[in-house]
């Protein structure tokens, strides 16, 4: 069961891989900024994988403490963005 | 500085509670468990982050809050300083050594005199957080008008 | 139990993985949006859920518990904030677009 | 009341938390949420008596069970149309018209579109709120309020309002 789980997690790693294409080549500056967003949601999901596979709960406090990061730092980027034009 | 929309508004009441009482207990069972000081002081500085940025607010009240949290933040650094040299009085001759008694193993009480560092340095952490958040936001307004 | 709690998983790692396909080929900023925050958001959720099954009601499924409506509050409010954003940052919605009730709008 | 709600509230957060019942804990726990409640008390939403009424719980489940299932049909829908070779979207930004009064209700109602099939809240002015759809498939303004928010509004009226 472990063996598996160890290869769902280097499928969940290589997603990140698209969220960073996603940053590097996005055509405004609105479009980094989602995959920034979904970056963040899917560092949570490897951190409830790695919990199990090395059997240590406390991984799990990173993951909420990840949460609550991505969501003010989403918030900080939503509200500097909507004070900005984009032909100035 | 103009506040954001109605929901929020309404998801901030309900979750910056809640954020801050997760920030306690990071730095509470940081000799339990990871994070600690600096981690659950970055937390207590977005709970309050979240309100100024969710309601907004004018320049002179932005002005008292920073006096208020700069002040704090020499008085906590002020005390971890105490703490360090206590030790040296107290018969141990050492800086930073241990002069209460340890407790037992993985309860909350134990490992002597490394809770109350956290729970300093944490304050500590959360003032110096918002102090530079807030000078960011007063000079922004300054260079608007 | 071990068995629910795997397929649960292997759920979830298939939803994030629709959503991420998503984020790759559609054409401008709200579409996006739209398919990598639902599929992402449930796809966490479900793997969240599997890390409960596996472990039981001790001190790691309750705190697997605490972070689904987290995450549910966190995804939705951020994924608001920054569509209302990116309209008044200016962006124009993309060329298939049939409809704008948003743009004579007095916006505060 | 309200300091009580939140009290109540961060006091069983804090136990689910830390999970160990000894007497210290407890007491560093009703003192932690003393100190919050005081510095947050002021911020909670005031609901007033409405959360001791018991038939809002039933309808609450009720609510979560239509909402999961509206949840997995989203993502199937989602899917078909980012697999889908020529890609059959149509979006479009529409304006539908609100029946509930209290800002939570709203709230709620909003995040509870944002999960659903294809659509995302842009903004709520005045008793309207704007919702960008990814395929906007009638012109009929009754017809695509009823499709977008007519399933979840009277469960929501029964149990926030």
């Amino acid at each position: 069961m472990i063996d598996y789980l160890n290869i769902l997690l280097y499928v969940q790693i290589a997603l990140c891989i698209f969220c960073l294409y996603r940053i590097i080549r996005g055509p405004s500056i609105a479009d980094r900024m989602v995959g920034l967003d979904i970056f963040g949601i899917l560092v949570v999901g490897i951190c409830a994988i790695l919990s199990i596979t090395t059997k240590r709960s406390f991984i799990l406090d990173i993951g909420i403490t990840w949460i609550i990061l991505s969501f003010i730092g989403t918030l900080t980027l939503a509200k500097y963005l909507s004070g900005k034009k984009l032909n100035e | 500085m103009k506040g954001m929309s109605i929901i929020v508004k309404k998801v901030t009441q309900l979750l910056s509670g809640i954020i801050f009482l997760y920030g306690i207990y990071i730095i509470t069972h940081g000799h339990l468990t990871p994070g600690g000081g600096f981690a659950g002081g970055a937390i207590i500085a977005g709970a309050y982050i979240l309100l100024i940025l969710a309601f907004g607010s004018d320049t002179i009240k932005l002005k008292n809050i920073e006096k208020g949290s700069s002040l704090t933040e020499s008085l906590a650094i002020f005390i971890v300083l105490l703490l360090a040299v206590l030790a040296f009085f107290l018969g141990s001759k050492i800086f930073f050594a241990n002069y209460l008694p340890k407790g037992q193993l993985g309860e909350i009480i134990s490992a002597g005199v490394i809770p109350l560092y956290n729970i300093f340095i944490g304050i500590e952490v959360a003032a110096a957080i918002i102090t530079i958040f807030l000078a960011l936001i007063i000079f922004k307004e300054e260079i608007t008008k | 139990m071990e068995i629910i709690s795997f397929i649960l998983i292997c759920i979830g790692i298939l939803f994030n993985l629709l959503g991420c396909i998503g984020l790759i080929r559609l054409p401008d900023v709200y579409n996006r949006l739209q398919s990598a925050t639902k599929c992402v958001t449930l796809g966490t959720c479900s793997i969240l859920l599997g890390v409960l099954f596996h472990f039981g009601f001790n001190e790691a499924g309750i705190k697997a518990i605490i972070a689904i409506p987290l995450l549910f509050f966190g995804a939705t409010v951020a994924a608001h904030a920054l569509v209302k954003g990116a309209y008044l940052f200016g962006i124009k919605l993309g060329d298939k677009s049939v409809k704008d009730d948003y743009k004579d709008v007095e916006k505060s | 009341m309200r300091y009580i709600a939140l009290f109540i509230i961060l006091f069983i957060l804090w136990l689910l938390l830390s999970f160990n019942f000894t007497l210290t804990n407890i007491a560093i726990g009703v003192l932690v949420s003393i100190i919050t409640t005081i510095l947050f008390g002021k911020y909670f939403i005031y609901g007033g008596i409405k959360f001791l009424q018991p038939q809002r719980y039933f309808w609450l489940v009720v609510y979560l069970f239509i909402f999961i299932w509206e949840c997995i049909k989203a993502n199937f829908d989602v899917a078909y149309r980012v697999l889908h070779p020529a890609m059959p979207i149509k979006p479009g930004i529409v304006k539908v018209k609100l029946g509930i009064k209290s800002d939570f209700a709203r709230m709620m109602l909003a995040n509870s579109i944002t999960m659903t099939p294809g659509t995302i809240t842009v903004d709520i002015i005045d008793d309207y709120i704007y919702v960008h759809w990814i395929y906007v498939s009638t012109d009929n303004p009754e017809e695509y309020s009823q499709k977008v928010s007519g399933k979840f509004e009277k469960y929501i009226k029964k149990i926030f309002e």
